[in-house]
């Protein structure tokens, strides 16, 4: 599959093309030439699935390829970074969910950015992420994925940062890359450790059978902790950053200051799953580190209980969105967590159910994002109270948006209700603690899902300045397309084609599991409905009987401010300045000194040059005398 | 002549072509044509040199050439270069060449600018060429007093005291030198045979350990005082703040990195034993540098400022890698002076170019220049990612290689000081987009600039240049770790035989 | 008897000889030809010094041993010689105007007396014949100091020079009778054989290195040098700071050498302090002068400082480095007593402040100060760094730990004197001045003696020759 | 009996030493340079004595002596015409005078 | 008995030359200062006759006491005032001549006290000739002084150019 380098190459030229010459170009042929690049893309990494999973399966197993995978940088003999393609099960999902996605995105942006001042300039940092995103899913080693994660991360900076003149999106792009970076190191320390005691970057030999991870480690521990765990333990906090996790996740809901498409392709469907894409690839290895993959579970679990509750009371649907997005990605982190083995039918479930989440959620996502795209584009703005009964102006929105709303809440046929239904089926595989634990979020989501949908399409009409308007084509296509995907995405056989052991696995719909499920899913829509589908006072007497929950859940339970404390009152404050102080005031005052100490010395010394030949005799002669008793009572 | 003369010759041609230059076009002239003329040759020592290795010359040093000068004290003017030489070499040319563009409307006196901004070049040139420790150190000199007039005279702000500053604590860095040379010399050798040449003393490898002990320290602070190394790092605020812009690119790219290079080529090469010693006192000196510098930066509100303070970051973790001895660490240190070399000078050509235009440099009183100035904002944009260490550019390739080297040993020591290193990495970012979200981002902070114009001709020359560059190593970084290794590992081994 | 040993000593003879041509020419030649005088002096001595440096001369030991002359000794007063051509040349000018016209004869003639005065010191092998050319070298000078005689500055430094020479000269006598009465002999050899330590014999070297403290300008025997190089004309100052203390230096380390080598703890350990305070002191005192004579009189102290590291050495390299660092001294400090010099001329200004702007006005001059300030300071490629790195170099090579120690004290001190160095070019270059000193029309000879010394700073380090020929000469 | 050299030299240390006196505390340039001969005379006399007594071989202190006088008479000359030079131009001729040229 | 004779002479010369050069220095007077100079002059002369050198008490006498006496006379002459030619020390000054003085007397006396000196060879009345004196002043083998004897002229006409010089007129 030589020509899978296309996918690759041809974004990134893409992307040189429309930064250097895009102000010489019309938007519209930027549009057109990024989406047209796109569609060219799409149609390749389709070609690749179809030509990859054609593939006859070896031993029972998908092969990995690796077509390309040449040395980029060496830093010792062993260790190398090199770049290259590695295509098996799971990257080549995610670059059909990549372009996919993207794509569409591409054609939506056509009209949603029409006329926006930096059209050319959107397309081609659009085309640097999906160059990125492209480059971090095939990654053929961890290094090779941590340099796309980054080139991901900058990216997302330049697009949430897109309005650059708008303040709040300068700080959200700045927070959006500062935390991620930081979450980064974690990630960077742990390659370097993990990468110490193997020898090698290499996904094949860290994930290759045998234990040779485990093997090269044994023996080193760190605070009662394996070195093992530890490594494993900081990569999982890089993709905890990229993907959100609590408490990394503070930067997601401020994303959303980029446009609308930018968070429906970056911070919905793609890059926030990176962290989940890393775990998934590096899973043998945290297979044999289990402490870790408890640490993931609780991490997801209570990112999703905590992104639904908070999403329940927020009211910038965008926002609703982002924790949304949050909650669902714990989701996937979850059924990884939950995993207690290598194959699917053995508690290996909880990797197909999480890899076949992340597709299904990449579609419904997108359009969710894009769905509100379309109601922001319309009514200019994001916060609900402008919203309402627009379902009579926005009629193909109103119902792409209530398919993927349905998928997300995890009712049948929708594609969210299998994947969901696999991950409740891997957590109550692993205890019943985690199954009720994660059914409950799963209600709070259908909960709020509505509570959003019936916010934008039903309720209270607000007042709009001018009647709100279905979007133009380049916008509605789209959400058709990613509202039929929705529908049907639920029933590709997943197992067939991504598993953790490459074997293939049939789904089977657990029948206590998803009646559970949907059963609660239901009633949470219900609930919504009778709170929210007409205007009524209902919503407010509940925030008035729960206050402090409702206080703390918008704002949050506060976490930013705690970041603000951490980033503000300690680094700044507390650090910086008291180092900048410390290097004015100490540093530099002490090499000051010595010039001060040489001019004061000066000083004092010019009463010996009185002008009085006299006393310079003086000096001559009692300084003569004072040498000679010197050097007599060294010497005699 | 030796091919590497021509970087001496070359210059001092210049200099006698701005003697004699006229008109403002002449001199530009001049010092283009020069600066092009050391470019081309220094990409064509870089082939030559490669050839060379690629036809299996396995030399220390190549391109060798010997003459005596001081008979009656062992001095030779020796010059030869190896991978780390000749990187170096192509880095200070790609910056002096970027760096007469910078200057091209340079005012007053602009004749009197070229040919000290050229004196100074040939200070670098042949410090980087030398291999006998006079003419190195006599090449080093030449290099830093040049500073003194080119920021008194075409400086800003508290020029006098910044510049004065600097050159004292340059030349007290330089009096320590003096002093581990003339001790590195008399010890030279068992058998009364001194000698200056670098590699005869590697080769008899005659230093005492006692001696070793009190030499390394002379030295490496020496050179350490030009490397930023903390506490010594003080003159790098004040200097580049009030250094006009050509000079801040030429200090803090390639004379920063005559510190580093001679921690590396005289320090440690010479004297591996003391290194081993005695590193555990410069792997926290650097390590604090690496750490202070970023935290400093963070709350600065001159753009100069945190420039210079990151490069106290940056260049400590030059010297905090080279520390770390092994091969690839050395080479990270190697890549990172390369890298910050190219990106500080495109960071302070853009700095001067804002200042030329806003006449301020404070942070709080700029606000979206990218509106305004969107070439120069792009590009300030790119420098700043390319300090904080985005893939693609030249700061990832080096740090990473900093890191990992750095992360092969495995005592508690050098880990707590990596991962302290490390952790730069955020505070980069911290003060980088800090910078960029302040200045470029946002509203317009102060109409008056709203009429200001982008980039001229030679700015863009001289900007892209540098891009060029940074990305060139930060896309293929292969080449230029190929062509450091093998020298590396030669001074590599030779230290981690004293373990 | 035998008086054809005068005809041993080239040097002198030739130099006596010019005195004498010139003394004759000065006294009988009509007064329209005096104007010639100044290209005479400066013609015949060059004469001489080419003689000097491509006669043929044999190492010689006459007198009874009481003089020598070899290669070392000729090359020291060929440097010597050099000097003086420069201070002629740059006198050139001075001697011109109107109230030194009718003295010009006897400035010359003084000033080639002192000159070989300063020859028998470097030659003698004898306390008496030493201390008669130490006398012959400084009681003439004192005429020189007082040249100018009507104004104030002129005659306070002579009386202060001649009172403070005759006092360490008496006192230096006192040192060399106490070494007569402990050695026997006034012979150096005699007493290198005869010298036995004791307090008197401590005593009388303390009392000697005081006598020559005096010459050199060493702390604390330095105090008269900024009152009377501030006070003499610049042209005797520049030849008192460069010559004078050049021969002084030569001649003392011969002493030492020859006459003290065997008892050379006690004066290594007494020079030791002497050499760190001379530097400090003199830097220190430096830094706060505005009056360029001064600055540079006490910039001469610490330089002075500098040259004895030479003899701290006792060796070839050392006693090279030495003769090397005095010629390029010489170049360096009369280039800045040139431009100086003819400052003071054209506009009677003399403060470091004055020169603020110089740069506009007089490019020229400005950069020749420059360069004589960076040679001063050490800076390359100029020729000050190589003196400097070679005098360091000479001194650790003994090797003790004590060397390394007063070689670092003597590097830190460098900064201190750099950053003096560097008050002149920033008032030059740096600063601006609403009035700066008028563009200066520079005479000729002024103009050759820039070039000249200019032109030295810049080859006499870099052109290894020079210091091969000197080691060559001294070894 | 011979007399002890030692006496003939603590009189001319003593000799020596009030010149020293007499030049650091005279105000007359005429005094300080009375002192100066003072000093230098004190000096001749331990040459003289030396030689007499320890190393009569040769007369090298002898000799030394001889020429010291006539040092001493040169540098009075030209003292004194300093001296006549400062006076005739201040009509003064006290040392405390010559001070203008310090810190 | 000549040798107490001689004791006793030496005794006189002793004190008045320490007598009189203490005088010297601490009189008021500037004319008596240069008598007491004299007088000093004269016993140093007398102490060389005393020693058997004749030619040197004969030169003592006559360029110190005839020569530079002379001079100092008429040079005070000439700059003094009648009224004022007495001073005052300054008592700051006194301190410093003092200190300096004794300082330089004890360390001096120290120093030659301990100093262990060669046996004496001195020998009563060996007389040097007048023609041992010119031999030697004008020989050049070693302890013969032709040399500084030359050099010494170059050094009085250097002394008679400067001194004119600077005492002419113009």
């Amino acid at each position: 599959m030589d020509y899978s380098i296309v996918i690759l190459a041809l974004p990134f030229l893409m992307f040189l093309t429309l930064a250097l010459a895009g102000n010489k170009m019309s938007q519209k042929f930027a549009g057109l030439l990024g989406t047209t690049g796109l569609l060219v893309i799409t149609i390749l990494s389709y070609m690749v699935t179809f030509q990859y999973f054609g593939m006859p399966r070896v031993e029972g197993v998908r092969e990995a390829l690796m077509p390309y995978n040449f040395e980029w940088l060496s830093f010792t003999d062993k260790l190398t970074i090199n770049l290259g393609i590695l295509l098996d099960p799971i990257s080549v999902m995610m670059l059909v969910v990549i372009t996919t996605v993207s794509l569409m995105v591409h054609i939506y942006s056509m009209g949603y950015m029409h006329g926006e001042k930096g059209f050319q300039r959107y397309y081609a940092f659009l085309s640097l992420f999906t160059f990125s995103m492209l480059g971090l899913v095939v990654a053929t080693n961890i290094f090779q994925m941590y340099i796309f994660w980054e080139l991901v991360g900058v990216s997302s900076y330049l697009l949430i940062g897109f309005y650059y003149t708008k303040p709040a999106a300068v700080s959200a792009s700045k927070k959006a890359f500062i935390v991620t970076r930081f979450a980064d190191l974690g990630f960077l320390i742990g390659i370097l450790l993990l990468s110490f005691y193997t020898e090698t970057f290499s996904f094949d030999q860290l994930t290759a059978e045998g234990g040779f991870f485990l093997t090269s480690t044994s023996g080193a521990t760190f605070m009662g902790c394996s070195v093992a765990s530890w490594a494993m333990a900081l990569i999982f906090m890089g993709g905890a950053g990229k993907s959100a996790m609590f408490p990394l996740h503070i930067w997601l809901p401020d994303a959303m200051e980029g446009p609308t498409p930018v968070s429906a392709l970056i911070h919905a469907a793609t890059m926030v799953v990176a962290g989940v894409y890393l775990v998934a690839r590096l899973f043998p290895v945290y297979l044999s580190v289990p402490d870790v993959l408890e640490l993931i579970t609780w991490v997801g679990a209570i990112t999703a209980l905590y992104a639904a509750i908070v999403a329940c009371v927020q009211s910038d649907i965008k926002r609703v969105l982002a924790f949304s997005t949050i909650s669902q990605i714990a989701f996937m982190m979850v059924a990884l967590g939950v995993c207690t083995s290598m194959i699917p039918g053995e508690g290996g479930l909880g990797y197909m159910a999480s890899m076949f989440h992340l597709f299904t959620h990449a579609m419904f996502k997108a359009l969710l994002f894009l769905g509100a795209g379309a109601v922001i584009h319309a009514v200019h703005s994001n916060e609900m109270s402008d919203m309402g009964g627009l379902r009579k102006y926005l009629p193909i929105t109103h119902i792409t948006f209530l398919i993927a709303c349905l998928a997300i809440a995890g009712i049948p046929p929708f594609s969210g209700f299998f994947s969901k239904d696999e991950i409740l089926a891997a957590a109550f595989n692993k205890s019943t603690f985690w199954g009720v634990w994660m059914t409950v979020v799963a209600a709070i989501t259908a909960f709020y899902m509505f509570r959003l949908y019936f916010g934008i399409f039903w309720g209270k009409e607000a007042k709009h300045e001018h009647t709100p308007h279905e979007s133009p084509a380049t916008m509605t296509v789209p959400l058709i397309i990613l509202a039929v995907v929705t529908c049907v995405a639920g029933f590709i056989p997943f197992g067939e084609f991504v598993t953790s052991n490459g074997t293939a696995y049939h789904i089977h719909i657990d029948p206590v599991v998803a009646t559970t499920s949907v059963v609660c899913a239901v009633v949470a829509i219900l609930l919504a409905t009778w709170l929210f589908a007409k205007p009524n006072t209902k919503p407010e007497k509940m925030q008035a009987a729960l206050p402090k929950l409702h206080k703390w859940a918008y704002n949050r339970f506060y976490m930013d401010n705690v970041y603000q404390y951490i980033t503000h009152k300690i680094i700044f404050a507390r650090i910086s300045k008291p180092i900048a102080w410390f290097d004015r005031h100490i540093i530099d005052a002490t090499m000051d000194m010595f010039a001060t100490v040489t001019n004061v010395a000066a000083d004092k010394i010019k009463g010996f040059q009185s002008g009085k030949l006299q006393s310079y005799v003086w000096v001559y002669i009692v300084g003569a005398m004072v040498i000679a008793v010197a050097a007599m009572l060294i010497f005699i | 002549m030796s091919i590497l003369s021509i970087f001496v010759v070359i210059p001092i041609l210049m200099m006698g072509g701005l003697f004699l230059s006229k008109s403002m076009t002449q001199i530009r002239t001049v010092a283009t044509v020069g600066s092009a003329l050391q470019l081309i040759a220094s990409i064509v020592l870089v082939v030559l040199f490669c050839g060379e290795r690629a036809a299996g010359n396995t030399a220390e040093m190549l391109f060798m050439a010997d003459h005596v000068w001081f008979e009656p004290l062992n001095i030779h003017y020796a010059v030869g270069v190896d991978g780390v030489s000749v990187a170096m070499i192509l880095l200070s040319a790609i910056i002096v060449f970027a760096g007469v563009f910078a200057s091209w409307k340079i005012n007053p006196l602009p004749k009197e600018f070229f040919l000290w901004l050229i004196l100074l070049s040939i200070g670098v040139y042949g410090f980087f060429i030398s291999i006998d420790l006079f003419t190195m150190f006599m090449f080093y000199e030449v290099a830093l007093i040049p500073m003194y007039l080119l920021i008194g005279i075409w400086g800003s702000g508290k020029k006098y005291y910044s510049a004065m500053k600097l050159t004292l604590m340059l030349m007290g860095g330089s009096a320590l030198l003096m002093l581990g040379i003339l001790g590195i010399y008399f010890n030279s050798s068992v058998d009364g045979n001194l000698t200056m040449n670098i590699l005869e003393i590697a080769k008899n490898n005659a230093i005492p350990e006692s001696m070793q002990n009190i030499l390394f320290p002379l030295t490496f602070v020496g050179f350490g005082v030009l490397g930023a190394m903390f506490p010594f790092h003080t003159w790098s605020p004040d200097g580049h703040a009030s250094a006009p812009t050509a000079v801040s690119m030429l200090h803090a790219g390639v004379l920063m990195k005559l510190g580093g290079y001679g921690c590396f080529r005289v320090a440690m090469y010479l004297m591996p034993y003391a290194t081993v010693e005695l590193s555990w006192i410069f792997l926290i000196l650097t390590g604090i540098s690496v750490f202070y510098g970023a935290y400093s930066a963070c709350v600065q509100t001159d753009l100069k400022y945190i420039n210079a303070y990151s490069s106290v970051s940056h260049c400590g973790l030059v010297l905090f890698a080279l520390l770390m001895w092994n091969t690839t660490a050395m080479t990270g240190a190697i890549m990172q002076m390369l890298s910050h070399g190219l990106m500080t000078a495109l960071f302070f050509a853009l700095i001067g170019m804002i200042y030329g235009r806003t006449h301020t440099r404070d942070i709080r009183e700029m606000g979206g220049l990218m509106k305004i100035m969107p070439f120069l904002s792009v590009c300030y944009v790119i420098a700043g990612l390319a300090s904080l260490g985005l893939p693609g550019l030249s700061g990832f390739v080096a740090e990473m290689t900093v890191f990992v080297g750095a992360f092969q040993w495995d005592d508690t020591f050098r880990r707590v000081f990596t991962i302290l290193a490390c952790t730069s990495i955020v505070i980069t970012a911290v003060y980088i987009l800090r910078v960029v979200g302040k200045i470029l981002y946002g509203p317009v902070q102060d109409e008056h600039h709203a009429t200001l114009t982008d980039a001229v001709w030679y700015e863009k020359f001289s900007t892209i240049t540098l891009i060029i560059a940074v990305a060139g190593i930060g896309m293929l970084p292969l080449w230029v770790s190929d062509l450091l290794r093998d020298s590396i590992s030669v001074i590599s081994e030779r230290i981690l035989q004293y373990i | 008897m035998n008086y054809a040993e005068f005809l041993g000593m080239g040097a002198e003879m030739t130099l006596m000889v010019v005195i004498i041509l010139l003394f004759i020419y000065d006294t009988f030649a009509p007064s329209k030809c005096g104007k010639y005088l100044p290209i005479t002096a400066i013609t015949l001595l060059g004469i001489q010094t080419l003689y000097l440096a491509f006669g043929n001369f044999a190492d010689v030991s006459l007198f009874g041993g009481m003089y020598i002359s070899g290669s070392a000794e000729q090359v020291a007063k060929i440097i010597l010689n050099i000097g003086t051509i420069l201070v002629f040349i740059q006198a050139a000018s001075w001697v011109k105007d109107g109230d030194m016209q009718i003295r010009r004869g006897e400035y010359y003639v003084l000033t080639l007396i002192t000159l070989l005065g300063m020859y028998f010191m470097m030659s003698a092998q004898n306390f008496l014949l030493f201390f008669l050319g130490l006398e012959t070298a400084s009681l003439p000078m004192t005429a020189l100091v007082a040249i100018e005689k009507y104004k104030q500055n002129s005659y306070e430094a002579a009386a202060k020079y001649l009172f403070f020479a005759v006092f360490s000269s008496a006192l230096m006598l006192l040192g060399m009778s106490y070494i007569y009465g402990v050695t026997g002999t006034l012979y150096y050899n005699g007493i290198l054989s005869n010298i036995t330590a004791s307090p008197l014999t401590i005593l009388a070297v303390v009392l000697f290195i005081a006598g020559m403290g005096f010459k050199l300008s060493l702390v604390p025997f330095h105090l008269w040098t900024a009152d009377v190089y501030q006070g003499a004309p610049t042209v005797v100052t520049s030849y008192l700071s460069v010559i004078s203390k050049g021969a002084a230096a030569y001649a003392f380390m011969m002493v030492l050498k020859d006459a003290f080598g065997t008892a050379d703890l006690v004066w290594l350990t007494v020079m030791y302090a002497i050499i760190i305070l001379t530097i400090t002191v003199g830097n220190l005192f430096a830094i706060r002068q505005q009056n360029i004579k001064r600055f540079l009189a006490f910039s001469s102290i610490s330089q002075a400082g500098y040259i004895m590291l030479g003899i701290m050495a006792c060796n070839a390299h050392g006693a090279t480095s030495l003769l090397y660092y005095v010629l390029v001294y010489i170049f360096s400090n009369i280039a800045a007593f040139a431009v100086a010099g003819a400052i003071e001329r054209a506009s009677g200004k003399l403060n470091i402040s004055d020169y603020d702007g110089l740069y506009k006005t007089n490019p020229k001059l400005s950069v020749a100060m420059m360069l004589a300030m960076f040679s001063l300071a050490g800076i390359p490629p100029f020729a000050g760094f190589f003196s400097k790195f070679f005098i360091f170099y000479s001194a650790i090579e003994t090797g003790t730990t004590g060397m390394y120690i007063l070689v670092f004290i003597a590097l830190l001190n460098t900064i201190i004197s750099l950053y003096y160095y560097l008050l002149v070019v920033k008032a030059m270059f740096l600063k601006d001045s609403e009035a700066p000193i008028a563009t200066i029309k520079s005479d000729g000879y002024t103009k050759a003696v820039v070039f000249i010394t200019v032109a030295g700073i810049i080859l006499l380090g870099l052109v290894s020759w020079v210091y091969d020929y000197i080691y060559g000469m001294v070894i | 009996m011979e007399i002890p050299f030692i006496y003939y030299l603590i009189v001319s240390g003593v000799m020596f030493f009030a010149g020293v006196y007499g030049f650091i505390a005279r105000r007359n340039m005429l005094a300080i340079l009375i002192s100066l001969e003072l000093m230098l005379n004190a000096v001749d006399i331990n040459f003289a004595v030396f030689n007499r007594y320890l190393y009569p071989g040769a007369m090298e202190g002898f000799f030394f002596t001889l020429f010291a006088i006539a040092i001493a008479a040169a540098e009075t000359a030209i003292a004194i015409a300093i001296i006549i030079n400062i006076y005739r131009n201040i009509k003064n001729i006290k040392s405390d005078n010559l001070d203008k040229m310090k810190n | 008995m000549e040798n107490i004779g001689n004791e006793v002479i030496f005794y006189i010369i002793a004190a008045v030359m320490l007598i009189f050069s203490v005088m010297t220095v601490t009189t008021k007077h500037l004319l008596r200062s240069a008598t007491y100079l004299l007088f000093v002059l004269f016993g140093t002369a007398a102490l060389y006759f005393q020693l058997d050198y004749h030619f040197l008490g004969a030169v003592q006498v006559a360029v110190y006491a005839g020569g530079i006496v002379v001079l100092f006379v008429f040079s005070i002459l000439l700059t003094q005032g009648l009224g004022q030619n007495k001073e005052k020390i300054k008592s700051s000054k006194l301190v410093l001549a003092l200190s300096a003085a004794i300082l330089g007397a004890v360390v001096c006396g120290y120093s030659l006290f301990t100093h262990i000196f060669p046996a004496s060879r001195y020998a009563m009345g060996e007389e040097i000739t007048m023609k041992t004196v010119g031999q030697v002043l004008l020989g050049s083998e070693r302890y013969q002084y032709v040399l500084p004897f030359e050099l010494i002229s170059v050094l009085l006409l250097a002394c008679i150019i400067g001194g004119i010089m600077i005492a002419r007129k113009r």
